[in-house]
């Protein structure tokens, strides 16, 4: 309940002054904004190295300058993704060449027979049915029209993990709030399906031709 | 003993009496909102329902609180826009008691979905062609309107009426107040009517389904008629029971007899609308569907032609006339009765139009559903009734909420 | 420069609008919505290649082709094999559901050996090596004190490579007491061996017959192999060509163009009918009777005696008794009898239930003489004998094993008091129980079946177990039996094993399938073929040298290297040389003939009447007036009534009026429950002799008044909490009732009392 | 840059059950729940709180002994065409977060579970209870998550799902077509698993405006009839019987009414766009 200080007006000189209020707006508006801005998108996400580093250049130049022949469709139509360490194996029984990370490769995954976990930047959720059929064959698109120009990379740059959702940022693309550039392709959340639905076939599509 | 929180002139129960008053109601609160967290952290299965019951005990109470609720609106309307000033005299508790049932309502809502987190999907995935989308959207508007007709109220606080700026905050809200009037009566129009809606567009569920006019089953007009019909009666009757309560006369009668009597008007023409609507339904929806009347009403323990005579007769029809006869007006008894039966009448139309929907089999070898609420259902439900009585008390205590109350009581 | 609380104030304000024009609200919103798509504690499958695989299902004798997609090497879902030439593509839910007992949690995960009480339920686990020594000490032990004829080894089947492994080693190790797990093709197997002298599977071809006349076979709840009567039904359906003979309106009734609802244990009165009519009305197969059958007339035997003939016994059963034993009435019987004579081929086929119903010798040579008198034999449409397979190499033995060998057999089969039947495992736990010392079984090899849930009056059953001082169980699942074991040593599941599947009862047909492993193994299990190797191995001696194999997938090979490439390819083989018989070739009875008069048949009375298949009602145990009513099991296709306990998904699909709440609903007609004062959904107590469970009413107009019939499957005590603890086991409260020349179990039901809980 | 996406011809896939085929085996349940990654849980009797997408009722004639009948009815999504035909099914129309559609390509009624938050209007529009809850987490016990079919992604708490027709054995149909370059998949390319495992052959599922698809015939026979006909919802799931009291069992008739009165079930062809 109140008291009787209370009850007594405070006098005008006890009390701060106009613009020293302002300011504390303004240092909590600024803080807010940097933290928000900055702080606050180096957070959310984690970093992460890929186990071993991978020259696609190198691959797309030995194999023929395809990606389907390491990224290909099975009989059934489905989409291999990536290559498994059988299909490496075909290849990299044994070192090609004196590349320390193929060394490692071969050293840690070869001989333990043990696949390689790479982390994928385009990966989907699970709720989610990607045809690469319908865009490589029925569209005819190229890779990089999504996946950009990894197909020319000669390093595998990090890997960026949303801590809450546990989704690669490349889904989302790296601008907050998806303002600015998208960064390494395109962004792959729904909108951004929707978005080039909507431009290339007059409609964004009914939810199963993509959801499961 | 006056403490300047209180306002000038008006007597108060003391602290202590005070406290005890809300430990006891709080302890009830806390009950619920034990149950809350439990839903909220262990899931929908801490209640009753089922795959035949997807709708229940909540939804009921959000119809039924949505509909008592409506005495804010349409207080409001009459006071502001019809121009029946005496109502001022009401109007700050309609709105105190319509913010009470709206928050609840909008809390039960977060309650009752599956995926909480996700409840802003509704917003902003919306379908524009379900009634629920209709509602979320009216109901958060309203409930912002109500809170800004709140918030003058709340200003009039002694003690908060001495800032300035707050002081002018609420003079110039006051001049507005007919504007949030506005808008609250046609956001009510629309979500009461969609709340309506809800049951009526289902045309799979041949008990709620009702034809109507353009997008709008008739459900939809029924509702937002019954709501501004009983309403008042709701605000009435919250008003009397606080009288009883707190020992005084706060508002004038003559005040109780103008809102039954309006009162009485609207349900009267409800319950004519209802019942051409009820035997439209009886005598051709249903039939087309394959139903008869009393297939609804038979092979069950519970929904018998009973609770129909109950809603439309002894809940609808008696305490129309009462409140239309000068007499039944006059005898405080009959017209408390009357509200209180009205309060009553438009409880049990949600009810069946939520519960009995779904209880109701429509495959020949299906049987009636039934259904049991948990204690975490009842919990919650009672929630917003402790919170409510919490809110009143605190309003009631620190707010200059009935202008009559000084004249009434005088010599404190 | 004064600092006061509005200072703050203003900070918090300023920092709150700063926030929202930030992406930390909105992109928290989001982010934590999509959280909830993704949680963590929902499993998100592993994606792959998928890869089909064919086996075969074993989880009940059937014996269906199936097709298991498989994706990095995990079992998803399973199909039936559309070319397998048993089920031809159809499966039943046990088998489409199997991959849940592959990952379930009743498995037995590694060897153990018991540590509690018997039952009680606690286990230590322990190596393979100590596994294989334990039992194998056992064994040694026992034969040192020459009592190898003490072990007794109890089986699913007796055919195929893994049942004759079994048998070899207990031969080479001098016990004759391998035991098969009964069922109804007990009976049929014996008849056909009284009347066509061959011991073999039965075959009837349903597919080519044009009227079946069906005594009780549950043929779309699990008869014979459910994926092949499935895949028949259509057929039967739209052919109208089946008429089922049952008290209750199953499934295969539902589906019968003809219900004929004769009262429960007056089959074999209702065959007997049926022939006096064809025989009186000259309806029968002339030419077969009279040239490839013996005893259809009077006889005289090498003595000189005159024995009467199978028409003559006809005469006692004139329409209008049969009638009144039956409750069918007279024109239903003479009409049948017309339909099944006239029709070109008929087949009468018998076996209650899914064929776990036991039934004497009577019912099934009375059903047999039915498909004589039309002759149908070995003809298409008609039934064959499926000679055994007869692929084993030879063995030498020592003298303690051709000493044990010598000795009688536990449960007193093929005594001269049941010299025609091969096993009686019904037998076995009175024989031990009057036993006035020790057990006459010192120890239990459980190597199939799940004798404490399946056998009649189960609690006995386990008396008598628990008198057999050292029980080893090789069961893939902990069953209700493994759990009453000493040492668990766990064959693999049949999705990670190799085995042969020998021509299932009822497929006309001789045909190979092949169990193969489609996933790896998953737990520390060994194939019950390598314990048997390693056991007979660390035993020595001739018996090591009876399993010259290295593991049992090199003696598969070898056993089937003639099948092998065809197995391998198709995942089954077909015998392209087998054809039935001509009947001048087909009967190696002592007359050579299709024996009407069994000559062969145990008659210890030596009349006439008691060697030909008359009508003898079964005394079921209890008195009437104190229990009025009869149970009767009934199968159900979602409901697995044998060896194996449902998974979840079966017991999902089973209605709210079968189980509620872990209570098994009996059904009533509404006519007894008005009788007794019961209405839909009461609990109640059900008694018979045997014993007494806790049941619920459920009311149904298609059972006979007076019956009380309950599914066969629930109640069971072990596998996991996902099965255990749902009803009441049938099994335990049926009583074993000794048919008198066989020794079979003929207690099809139980005099039985319903009292309100 | 990139070419229109190859456009295929309009479907109404449906499903066409006959009941007289029918045994009640449950191999369709088994096998729709092994596809589907439907849950379960150790007590199941209470089958308002089961989720199942497909469910089999027994009915029966109501006479007494021995002139009783029985019949199964199997019940999946009805995949309902909604009032006019143009896809407002009763469920899809009340959706607040438009978490089911209505696939206009194929006609199946989808539901989005990542984007449903469990308000269950839908299930109280549902007039067939097709649709269920996940009222708990679902479990795998031991390694039962193994056997999951990537196909398929799991439900979380608290969202609603039903059957599909198993739209993903459609996805992947497509998927192949476009690998071998069609534009059109054949009809046994795509089936449900409950039609792929039905052992009886009693569920036949195709193209409704294909009349080179079975259903086309059968949904068009005399024997064929719709739950709950008269509340205009216009399934896709048609049944067969010859008998007239499995008729009066799948839908409300007045007194006086018979199912032979009956004008024949809604023809498919008037939903073609």
């Amino acid at each position: 309940m109140s008291t009787q200080s209370d009850n007594q007006p405070v006098p005008a000189e006890n009390r701060a002054s106009g613009w020293v209020i302002f300011v504390f707006f303004l240092i909590g508006l600024i803080a807010s904004l940097i933290s928000g801005w900055i702080a606050f998108p180096n957070l959310l996400y984690s970093t992460k190295q890929q186990p071993i580093d991978f020259n696609h250049k190198v691959h797309v130049e030995q194999m023929g300058g395809q990606c389907n022949s390491c990224h290909f469709f099975r009989d059934d139509g489905s989409f291999s993704g990536q290559p498994t360490l059988d299909e490496c194996k075909s290849c990299h029984m044994y070192p090609m060449s004196n590349d320390p990370d193929e060394k490692k490769f071969i050293e840690e995954y070869v001989k333990k027979d043990k696949e390689v976990p790479w982390l994928i930047y385009a990966e989907q959720p699970p709720c989610v049915f990607f045809s690469h059929a319908a865009h490589v064959n029925g569209a005819e698109m190229e890779c990089g029209t999504c996946h950009g120009d990894i197909g020319q990379s000669t390093s595998l740059r990090e890997y960026q993990e949303n801590r809450i959702t546990g989704y690669s940022r490349d889904i989302w693309g790296y601008g907050m709030l998806r303002i600015g550039e998208a960064r390494h392709g395109r962004r792959h959340k729904m909108n951004d399906c929707a978005e080039c639905h909507l431009k290339e076939t007059g409609s964004k599509g009914d939810c199963f031709q993509c959801h499961k | 003993m006056t403490t300047p929180a209180i306002p000038e002139g008006v007597k108060r129960c003391s602290t202590r009496k005070f406290a005890i008053w809300l430990a006891v109601v709080g302890a009830v609160l806390l009950w619920g909102v034990y149950a809350m967290f439990l839903v909220w952290y262990k899931g929908l299965n801490q209640t009753g329902m089922n795959d035949a019951y997807g709708f229940a005990l909540w939804i009921w109470a959000d119809l039924a609180v949505i509909a008592l609720g409506g005495g804010a609106f349409f207080s409001g309307f009459l006071t502001y826009i019809i121009g029946k000033k005496e109502l001022k005299n009401v109007i700050n508790y309609a709105v105190i008691i319509g913010f009470i049932c709206y928050s609840s309502a909008l809390l039960i809502l977060a309650l009752d979905i599956g995926q909480p987190l996700r409840g802003w999907f509704i917003f902003w995935h919306a379908n524009v062609h379900s009634m629920l989308t209709e509602v979320a959207f009216c109901l958060s508007c309203y409930f912002g309107v109500l809170t800004i007709e709140f918030i003058p109220v709340v200003l009039e606080n002694p003690k908060l009426d001495r800032i300035p700026f707050l002081h002018h905050l609420s003079h110039n809200l006051h001049e507005v107040m007919a504007v949030f009037a506005a808008t609250g009566v046609f956001l009510s129009f629309f979500h009461q009517g969609s709340l309506g809606g809800v049951a009526g567009v289902l045309y799979g569920r041949p008990f709620a389904f009702r034809e109507g006019l353009l997008i709008w089953p008739w459900t939809f007009f029924l509702f937002t008629w019954s709501a501004a019909a009983v309403g008042p009666c709701f605000t009435v009757m919250v008003t009397w029971l606080t009288e009883k309560v707190t020992r005084k006369k706060l508002v004038k009668q003559e005040i109780f007899q103008l809102l039954g009597k309006i009162s009485g008007w609207m349900l009267l023409t409800y319950m004519i609308a209802k019942i051409a609507d009820t035997l439209y339904w009886a005598v051709v929806t249903a039939p087309s569907k394959g139903f008869a009347l009393m297939d609804f009403y038979s092979n069950n323990p519970v929904y018998g032609i009973w609770i129909l005579i109950a809603e439309l007769v002894v809940c609808g029809l008696v305490p129309a006339f009462i409140l239309i006869s000068r007499k039944g007006r006059e005898n405080n008894t009959m017209l408390i009765t009357a509200m209180i039966l009205a309060v009553i009448g438009v409880c049990i139309n949600r009810w069946v139009m939520v519960l009995q929907v779904m209880a109701a089999p429509l495959l020949p070898f299906q049987e009636w559903y039934m259904y049991m609420p948990t204690w975490q259902e009842v919990a919650t439900t009672i929630l917003p009734v402790a919170y409510g009585i919490i809110l009143i008390s605190l309003a009631h205590r620190y707010l200059p909420v009935f202008p009559q109350e000084k004249e009434l009581n005088p010599g404190n | 420069m004064k600092i006061d609380r509005r200072c703050f104030l203003s900070l918090v304000i300023g920092g709150a609008v700063g926030t929202t024009l930030t992406p930390v609200p909105w992109k928290l919103t989001d982010d934590i919505a999509i959280w909830t798509q993704n949680w963590p504690w929902t499993p998100t499958p592993e994606k792959g290649p998928s890869v089909y695989k064919k086996s075969v299902c074993t989880l009940c004798n059937g014996g269906c082709g199936i097709n298991v997609r498989t994706v990095k090497g995990q079992a998803k879902t399973i199909a039936g094999q559309a070319d397998y030439p048993v089920n031809r593509g159809s499966l039943c839910p046990m088998g489409i559901s199997a991959t849940q007992h592959l990952y379930g949690p009743s498995r037995i995960q590694s060897p153990m050996k018991r540590t509690g009480d018997r039952g009680q339920g606690k286990w230590e686990k322990i190596s393979w090596a100590e596994a294989i020594s334990t039992v194998s000490e056992k064994l040694a032990e026992l034969r040192s004190r020459k009592k190898p004829h003490t072990v007794a080894c109890i089986a699913e089947s007796d055919r195929g490579t893994v049942p004759y492994l079994l048998q070899r080693f207990l031969t080479a190790y001098g016990s004759p007491n391998f035991i098969r797990t009964p069922s109804s093709f007990d009976a049929q197997e014996q008849a056909l061996y009284l009347t066509q002298g061959k011991h073999g599977t039965i075959g009837y071809d349903l597919a080519n017959a044009e009227f079946i006349l069906s005594f009780g076979c549950a043929l779309m709840d699990g008869w014979g192999t459910p994926g092949q009567m499935l895949s028949a039904s259509a057929d039967f359906k739209q052919k109208n060509k089946l008429v089922q003979v049952e008290p209750r309106l199953s499934d295969t009734a539902a589906l019968a163009s003809q219900w004929v609802a004769a009262k429960p244990g007056t089959e074999a009165a209702l065959a007997l009918g049926l022939a006096h009519v064809i025989v009186r009305d000259n309806l029968y197969n002339k030419d077969f009777v009279d040239n490839y059958a013996f005893g259809f007339e009077a006889w005289e035997d090498e003595n000189g005696t005159v024995h009467q003939g199978y028409k003559s016994l006809l005469k006692q059963y004139p329409p209008k008794k049969v009638a009144g034993i039956t409750g069918i009435d007279k024109g239903t019987i003479e009409s049948l009898a017309r339909k099944f004579s006239r029709a070109k081929h008929s087949v009468a086929i018998c076996g209650r239930g899914s064929g776990m119903v036991p039934g004497g010798m009577d019912e099934a040579l009375a059903v047999f003489a039915l498909n004589a008198l039309v002759g149908n034999i070995n003809q298409p449409g008609g039934v064959t004998a499926i000679p055994e397979p007869d692929y084993w190499p030879e063995m030498q033995r020592d003298k303690t094993a051709s000493n044990g060998m010598q000795q009688p057999r536990v449960d007193g089969a093929e005594s001269d008091r049941f010299p025609n039947t091969r096993y009686l495992l019904n037998r076995v736990p009175e024989a031990i129980n009057s036993a006035k010392d020790e057990s006459p079984i010192q120890a239990l090899l459980v190597a199939g079946g799940n004798p404490l849930y399946t056998m009649a009056d189960t609690e006995t059953a386990k008396k008598a177990f628990d008198k057999i001082p050292f029980i080893a169980s090789f069961s893939t699942y902990m069953d209700e039996t493994a759990q009453y074991a000493d040492i668990l040593l766990p064959n693999h599941h049949f999705l990670e094993r190799y085995e042969d599947v020998p021509t299932p009862a009822g497929t006309p047909t001789r045909v190979i399938g092949l169990t193969r492993p489609v996933v790896e193994t998953r737990h520390d299990t060994r194939h019950i073929g390598d314990t048997l190797i390693n056991i007979a191995g660390s035993l020595g001696g001739f018996i090591e040298n009876a399993f010259p194999w290295g593991n049992y997938e090199e003696f598969l090979k070898q056993t089937l290297a003639g099948q092998w490439d065809s197995l391998e390819k198709q995942g089954y083989w077909v015998d392209p040389e087998f054809m039935p018989p001509a009947w001048e070739e087909a009967f190696q009875t002592p007359s050579g003939k299709y024996e009407f008069y069994p000559s062969q048949r145990s008659n210890p009375s030596g009349k006439d009447a008691d060697a030909l298949p008359g009508f003898r009602q079964v005394e079921l145990p209890g008195v009437q007036e104190k229990m009025p009513l009869t149970l009767m099991p009934y199968a159900s296709a979602r409901i697995a009534g044998g060896a194996v306990a449902n998974p979840p998904f079966m017991t999902k699909t089973v209605d709210a009026d079968v189980i509620r709440d872990g209570d098994v609903f009996v059904e009533i007609n509404p006519k007894t429950a008005k009788e007794h004062d019961f209405s839909e959904g009461d609990a109640a107590v059900l008694k018979t002799p045997a014993g007494k469970a806790r049941v619920r009413i459920h009311l149904f107009e298609g059972l006979m008044p007076g019956l009380v019939a309950m599914p066969v499957g629930l109640g069971h005590a072990a596998f996991s909490d996902y099965i255990a603890g749902k009803g009441a086991n049938v099994n335990a409260l049926l009583t074993d009732v000794t048919d008198p020349g066989s020794g079979l179990n003929a207690g099809w039901g139980s005099r039985a009392s319903l009292v309100k809980a | 840059m990139t070419k229109q996406a190859r456009h295929t011809k309009t479907k109404r896939y449906g499903m066409v059950i006959d009941l007289d085929r029918c045994t009640g085996c449950g191999a369709c349940m088994v096998a729709c729940y092994a596809e589907n990654n439907v849950p379960f849980r150790k007590d199941e009797s209470d089958k308002m709180l089961s989720l199942n997408w497909l469910r089999v009722f027994k009915v029966d004639n109501g006479k007494p002994f021995p002139d009783t009948e029985i019949c199964y009815i199997p019940k999946p999504c009805m995949q309902c065409d909604g009032r006019h035909m143009e896809g407002h099914s009763p469920c899809v129309s009340v959706c607040p977060a438009v978490a089911t559609d209505y696939d206009e390509p194929t006609g199946v009624v989808s539901q989005i579970y990542t984007r449903c938050f469990g308000c269950r209007y839908c299930m109280a529009a549902c007039p067939y209870h097709a649709r269920k809850f996940n009222w708990w987490d679902p479990v795998w016990p031991a390694d039962m998550e193994k056997y999951l079919n990537p196909d398929v992604s799991a439900r979380m708490r608290g969202v609603v799902e039903k059957c599909s027709f198993c739209y993903h054995r459609y996805q992947k149909a497509r998927d192949s077509a476009y690998v071998e370059g069609r534009d059109e998949i054949a009809e046994n390319e795509y089936q449900p698993a409950c039609a792929e495992a039905c052992p009886t052959r009693a569920i036949t599922f195709g193209d409704l405006l294909n009349p080179e698809h079975e259903v086309y015939e059968l949904s068009r026979s005399k024997k064929a009839f719709r739950l709950l006909e008269k509340l205009k919802t216009n399934p896709k799931v048609y049944y067969l019987t010859a008998k007239n009291w499995v008729r009066r069992k799948a839908d409300n008739y007045l007194e006086g009414e018979s199912p032979a009165d009956r004008k024949p079930a809604h023809k498919a062809e008037t939903a073609s766009h």
